[in-house]
């Protein structure tokens, strides 16, 4: 059965809430009463739960299969975390209460703060950005001002970018005013630093450095590099989408980066939601420390309270790039990684990275016979990447093989990225996968693979068969967007 | 670890396999110096029941706003959110889901876009209107940026009555891209001359409404100044529940229609995670930041939904993209669609509506008081109160006597003069009982 | 993908929960330690999530479809109930606290009991049952008190069973110590009063009648069938399963019933849950009310406490028959019940059964013409019931029809049941189905009575074809009983 | 009405097509002078709004067991639940779907009674298990009917450790049956001679382990009497958690074991519902009450579940079946396996030995009271205490300083002169300060 959208079946006068009505009064709008009716049907209660049931079966989810998009860290959601975001202390609370109101508020957010801090051994933490790629702005802002402050805002134009970098890295850049200048890299799929130092100059004000990088790898000169870009008078960033491969193994303090956001809802098991909310923390090394945005919370004798706005600030001897956002950032995520690190503790997040590595080369181990590796069968981080050599002629592209995957009752892994290789696929199974369960994706994916070889093209192409949809025309899509239900024509479309 | 599903034999299996002698040898492009050998300094895992007890130590320290009587807004807004919204969100198929990158095992999140953008274009009485965007704050960013492209100019004129979070947010972020901003100061009573600060050269105006001291804007004159000289009309709603009962902004001219959606579906949450909402004319489509979801069909030609337009993300164009956003606020925007399906026009009229008699109604409780003057003609839930003592005070005796008062100006307007301005917003969740407390707390300390 | 059972995928060292070791101590066990290691393996929690999520997917719900099964009353679940029956103050306290701590707890239980009698114009009320037939049980156990007291527990030892009456109605009788006695119906599906009277004698204990019946038809003569079995010096037990047809419409009391039990999952949305827990109170007249059981509410001034023996029950005058279970009944469905009768109040709940018959009647009404009717097209109450009469001859069964429901993505309906027509469909939407659900649901059955008319057949007799399972075989599973997991002989299945 | 989809047009539309006036004619086969105009005496329906205040104010009258420092047992056990079993009976799929009638579309529920029915029969030690009963104590009253039915003898024997309230049921169900039951006295240091109530003419011996008094019982003996004598030995568990680290049942020659399943996964729920757990030897399997799940084939050839043996249910036989139970307990049963896969052996060990530890523990600290005796030689996490004052009055006025000390004998056994005894259980919930809260109690009440 298909499922209609609510405008198809809900009736505007039909509501799933009831209100009560009022006592009469005057009221005070001041002649601007809306008057068009809105125009919205309502669904009852009994309809929408229906309704919204109903579309959720047709979605895909880590807690109904495997799902290794890589660069994507789809690991395991605890329920734990759930519940306690919605205790009413953190759920219920409102961002402009009196500080009195909400110590146990700032007490979590500071004390997150300071696990983000060992964890990476950096020295400051902005909290406030509302996902990574808002951390990476407010880290390249934060990078901005620091070059401003020291009088090289006009000289300091550039930034370097690898071209395996995240695609969020250039356009942040760019938005603040920066020019991209590309870094080539080496066949290996690492930067050369020997590229870092030709590219870069006194006009240079940052790199954007993924690491592990985007094809899995850890970037193994970046000490080097760091060195490279620091002598110039530039600062490192670092897109911290990758640190779930090394917590507990590495901190990026040490390896020399000046800032780095990370994604609690990669690492720290927060939930994609389908695309959100994520949360994006910035931490900052010493050079950067005293430009992090407002607001934060700081410490005085046994109370927390909130800086706000820029003269309290500079009481506390910061100076602040500005504000990212209304409000403190995004609480219900601090509460979910929070409590994801105390379950873990010490132990369990580096057994954590440790595993999430395992899987990645268990995964490679087992199907680099079939699969082609870009960069040679050796060892990766968290994630695997394929590319399409071993696709070649056969009729079969990257993306007919993702979307037979769905067939097979998986997920597919992230296609085409990073563009760095030709028919990328990447794989990142996670540490929340059993060896069972890899056991039974390696076999289907050989499966699969054996497919390819055989010649069996339409299993392929003509994929996917057992999905909700087929294969979608996303050209038409773009090229008539349709972005909004309309009333019909008198002819409608009848729900199947 | 209960959430680490290999064990000890397992792991030495997959080690043989991958032909490496330990679990190090996988970690070996790590310079030798830099490796740690864990976490030293942190403490070790804790069962599900300890981390309840931490946590709800931590949360016991806080007052939530259903415990007390509530009159806290500015910008975020304590609703009755329905049992079914929470329950549906965290759906296994939805909360666990990724950015609908694979459509055809995706339909249910991308059709939920599909009807959330229905729905906010609707309510802010536009033609389209994206999938999300952060909250509020971020959107309305974003707004001006997209005016700058619309219009290449590069110059922005701030409200007076704009949220000053919302304003530090875009001075912030057009500083850093080198745009300019006007702001034009507090203007606590709506009344202030926006037309004169429109000319040739500035993209757009950014008007709040109700704006921050709880003034109904009537934009329709601004909004005729700005296409007489081609620059754009934003409008921004912090209380979405507020298009129930007000003219929409796009009724009266805007051209993008920015807002925070928290008060439909969502929780308060300290603030985070909200919904912003971003809604334009067609014509405007492709310059629209965020993520989009749109029709078509799949090959046996029946109806599906994708994500499209993408050429204007990161991920394809990279340093070209509109914005560097590269998620939305997915759940929360499910929340709203849920919250606004479950409403319907006829619940949301009516849950406005309440909303604006229990504010009319306050606001004739606190006329009794001598000390108090309401200062708004117009209003939907919330109006600024004059107090003849700082409002900063007054707000934390109150706090101190189990009441929330709501926020004074001088939190957000810093030494702006305007300490004895109280902002008070009244919800559905106000009983009577709660009005007489305000009443009869502030009769004390005033 | 097929799921494997647990004991297939489980590890034995494997633990989803994490435990604190203690300190060292000295047991007290006293030489009976466990020994055999138990033998349950263990799942990690993102497997055990995963594992049962994918369960699920295999369930059909209300939220899922429309789900008619007739006598069953599949309402919409209000996750209101959920949230309230959750509140700490109910679902965290111990049934054995001190009185003075569930203080609240008894209150609800009051109230709920209050309404229950307004309802359903009785007398008195016990709560404990812990589901419907356990309710049964309790009233007839009341009316075998009742009967004893009397002193004519020798002589009345027959109780009259309508031949539509509930499976569990016989069980109930026999089970303590009554005879059964069938009564005929009428042809028109009623029972009559004639019957009743040439049935009953001074061996009668009572008659239990199901009312609205299990054909769907309100008892018209219900009042004189009442007086019949009085004037006889017996008892009236109504099944109280249909009791939501009624609700607002007329009360049990007022019809003449000595004892009813309340389906709180039928009447007042408790959920099902795959097969209970359900929650059976039963509603007393002033005949019965001294034998209700122990344990009971009673109200001291101001203070709420419970009876719980009989002692105490004597000083109030009670004479309770015993105790039905350990505590004091099914709080959490109490709960929940309350919450839907307080959400729809007295106008939401008169309403509500008036839409339930509705609801069946248009599906009579749009399904007459193609299906047939054992006694007429006559208006029913809140289900309808047809028999197989138009498949005569078709090579489709009923059996056959409800399996190509499933494939049409609906449950089917209640089918061979009530026993008293042949190859009955009793089809109850309730009053949570839209008129769009309906004409949808309609719209389906029509066409697949279409295609019994054009001989179909291979549609029914295969059916399901798109289900999780086809048909299964339920005499080999009953033959050869396989009851639990055992661990495999070396070759064993593979998971598919 | 938020639950009723209909609207006044839709049912006018519906009676037209029916071919009625009035929603009222279909109600004419009820007697007119019965018919009722509505609820005049009842409250008209309230939002959700109105409802969480209302149910939240009584909810609020009560105490938490999570609140206070707590000891209460006998019978049901305050653990720690995790929140994924809780979420998990909450999906759609299960919380709304009905008995499993028709297997194609009801696996899910299928396959985890099969799953829930072998863990039962491991943890008892035996080799069969239904798919869950009301609860402990109504398992105990089908167990002594079955017994009749096997040994075709009509006479119980209950041990004097047995919890009250069950051999109440017991008592109630076979009186009205008019089986013979005899009842020993309470039994507190578990060791009345229940050797000598066995002889020819007894059907079964119901004996409690851990029993009432929180005395592990060793059954080998009972057992063997039993046998010797054509009787079954049945045995009552109310503390599920027991069986992760005490004999089970089944290894001391039980025939059926029965008990309460609520500790695992299940909250407290003042009572109900629970879950009753009931398993027995292959060889009683069809005399067996309740629902079974048994493995068959599609016709495909495909493993799947079915409900099965149900020609010994009320549905097919009616007034011959075994019991008139028509139900399980289904969603607890699913909490219940839910919370077993997680514990798995390894936890549920780890969870019984900490609470093992704990009683230990708190068995010690009471022992520096002079006032108090541990009379228990062997116990798992629940012993009895004998006071030198009325147990009732001092767990009042503990409970009136906010702790909940146990359950005082006199409310269970009232009349038998054990007033001075306390029954005191200790889980995984206890800490430090709540054992110190309740030793400094008592030393103040004492």
């Amino acid at each position: 059965q298909e499922e209609p959208l609510i405008f198809e079946i809900g009736r505007p006068e039909t509501t799933g809430v009831d209100v009560d009505e009022p006592a009469p009064f005057e009221p005070r709008l001041g002649g601007l009463e809306r008057t068009d009716g809105v125009g919205l049907p309502g669904l009852s209660e009994p309809e929408a739960m229906r309704h919204y049931v109903r579309l959720s079966q047709k979605n895909y989810g880590i807690d109904t299969g495997l799902f290794p998009l890589g660069s994507c860290t789809m690991k395991h959601n605890p329920r734990l975390n759930e519940r306690m975001a919605r205790l009413p202390g953190f759920a219920d609370v409102h961002p402009l209460q009196p500080f009195s109101t909400v110590q146990g508020a700032f007490e979590l957010m500071d004390t997150l703060a300071a696990w983000l801090l060992e964890l990476t051994g950096m020295q400051a933490v902005a909290m406030s950005p509302k996902a990574g790629a808002h951390g990476e702005l407010c880290g390249m802002m934060a990078i901005k001002a620091a070059i401003a402050a020291k009088g090289e805002a006009a000289t300091r134009r550039v930034v370097l970018v690898p071209d395996s970098a995240h695609g969020t890295n250039p356009a942040t850049a760019a938005l603040i005013g920066f020019t991209v200048r590309p870094v080539p890299a080496r066949p290996d799929g690492t930067v050369d630093p020997a590229a870092v130092q030709a590219a870069i100059g006194p006009d240079v004000a940052a790199i954007m450095l993924t690491n592990p990088n985007t094809c899995g790898l850890f970037e193994r000169d970046v000490v080097e590099i760091a060195r490279i870009v620091h002598e110039a008078g530039a600062y490192f960033y670092a897109d911290g989408a990758n640190f779930n491969a090394i917590v507990g193994k590495a901190r990026p303090g040490d390896l020399g980066v000046d800032a780095m956001h990370i994604n609690l809802h990669k690492t720290f098991s927060t939930p994609h939601g389908g695309g959100g909310p994520g949360s994006g923390p910035v931490v900052l090394s010493d050079r950067l420390a005293a430009f992090a945005p407002v607001p934060f919370v700081v410490r005085d004798g046994e109370r927390f309270r909130l800086v706000e706005d820029e003269a309290d600030a500079a009481r506390q001897g910061a100076r602040p790039f500005g504000r990212l956002t209304a409000f403190h950032g995004q609480m219900g995520m601090f509460v979910r990684a929070m409590a994801y690190m105390l379950s873990h503790g010490a132990d369990g997040m580096k057994q954590a990275s440790e595993d999430a590595v395992l899987n990645a080369n268990y995964v490679r181990a087992c199907l680099a016979d079939l699969m082609s590796l870009p960069f040679g069968n050796r060892p990766c981080m968290h994630e695997v990447l394929f590319d399409d050599a071993w696709l070649k002629d056969t009729g079969v592209t990257t993306l007919d093989f993702a979307k037979a995957m769905i067939d097979e009752g998986y997920h597919p892994m992230t296609v085409y990225f990073p563009l760095v290789v030709h028919g990328a696929m990447l794989v990142e199974p996670t540490e929340s996968e059993s060896k069972a369960s890899l056991d039974l994706f390696i076999a289907t994916l050989r499966d699969l693979a054996m497919a390819v070889r055989r010649g069996d093209v339409e299993r392929f192409t003509g994929a996917p068969y057992h999905a909700p949809r087929r294969r979608l025309d996303e050209t038409r899509a773009a090229r008539q967007p349709v972005l909004r239900w309309t009333p019909p024509e008198p002819i409608r479309e009848a729900a199947e | 670890m209960r959430y680490l599903p290999l064990n000890d034999i397992e792991r030495a299996d997959m080690l043989a396999r991958i032909g490496v002698g330990s679990i190090d040898d996988l970690f070996a492009d790590i310079p030798a110096d830099k490796r740690r050998p864990g976490l030293p300094n942190l403490p070790t895992r804790k069962g599900e029941l300890e981390v309840e007890r931490l946590l709800g130590r931590m949360a016991a320290k806080n007052t939530p706003a259903s415990s007390v009587p509530f009159f806290v807004g500015a910008g975020a807004y304590k609703h009755h959110v329905p049992a079914t919204v929470d329950h549906l969100i965290q759906r296994s198929e939805f909360l666990t889901s990724y950015t609908p990158y694979q459509p055809e095992i995706a339909q249910g999140t991308l059709q939920y876009l599909f009807e959330f953008q229905t729905q906010v274009a609707a309510l802010a009485g536009m033609e389209v209107a994206n999938a999300s965007m952060y909250d509020g704050s971020t959107a309305c960013g974003e707004a001006v940026l997209m005016a700058h492209r619309v219009t290449r100019r590069r110059k922005a004129v701030l409200s007076g009555g704009l949220h000053p979070q919302y304003a530090e947010v875009v001075r912030t972020l057009s500083g850093m891209a080198e745009d300019e901003v006007v702001t034009l100061p507090p203007d606590v009573a709506g009344t202030e001359d926006l037309l004169a600060a429109i000319d040739g050269s500035v993209s757009c105006v950014v008007v709040q409404t109700p704006d921050l001291f709880g003034n109904l804007r009537d934009l329709r004159a601004v909004a005729d100044k700005c296409h007489a000289e081609g620059a754009l009309l934003v409008a921004v709603v912090t209380e979405a529940l507020s298009f129930g009962l007000v003219t929409p902004p796009g009724a009266m001219g805007a051209d993008i229609v920015v807002g925070e959606g928290q008060s439909i579906g969502n929780g308060l949450n300290f603030g985070g995670p909200y919904v912003g909402l971003f809604a334009t004319r067609s014509k405007y489509v492709r310059q629209m930041p965020g993520r989009l979801c749109g029709e078509t069909v799949d090959s046996e030609g029946r109806r599906g939904f994708v994500l499209t337009l993408s050429t204007r993300e990161q991920h394809i164009r990279r340093d070209k993209a509109t914005s560097n956003i590269c998620t939305n606020s997915g759940l929360c925007s499910l929340a709203f669609t849920i919250h606004m399906t479950l409403l319907g026009s006829a619940g949301l009229q009516r849950l406005a509506r309440l909303n604006h008699a229990h504010a009319v109604r306050l606001h004739e409780a606190l006329e009794s008081l001598p000390q108090v003057e309401v200062l708004n003609k117009r209003y939907f839930n919330e109006f600024t109160l004059r107090l003849n003592k700082p409002a900063a005070a007054v707000v934390q005796a109150l706090a101190d006597k189990g009441i929330m008062a709501g926020v004074p100006v001088s939190r957000l307007h810093p030494g702006a003069g305007l300490d004895g301005l109280l902002l008070v917003a009244s919800t559905e969740m106000n009983t009577d009982e709660d009005r007489a407390a305000l009443v009869a707390g502030l009769k004390e300390v005033l």
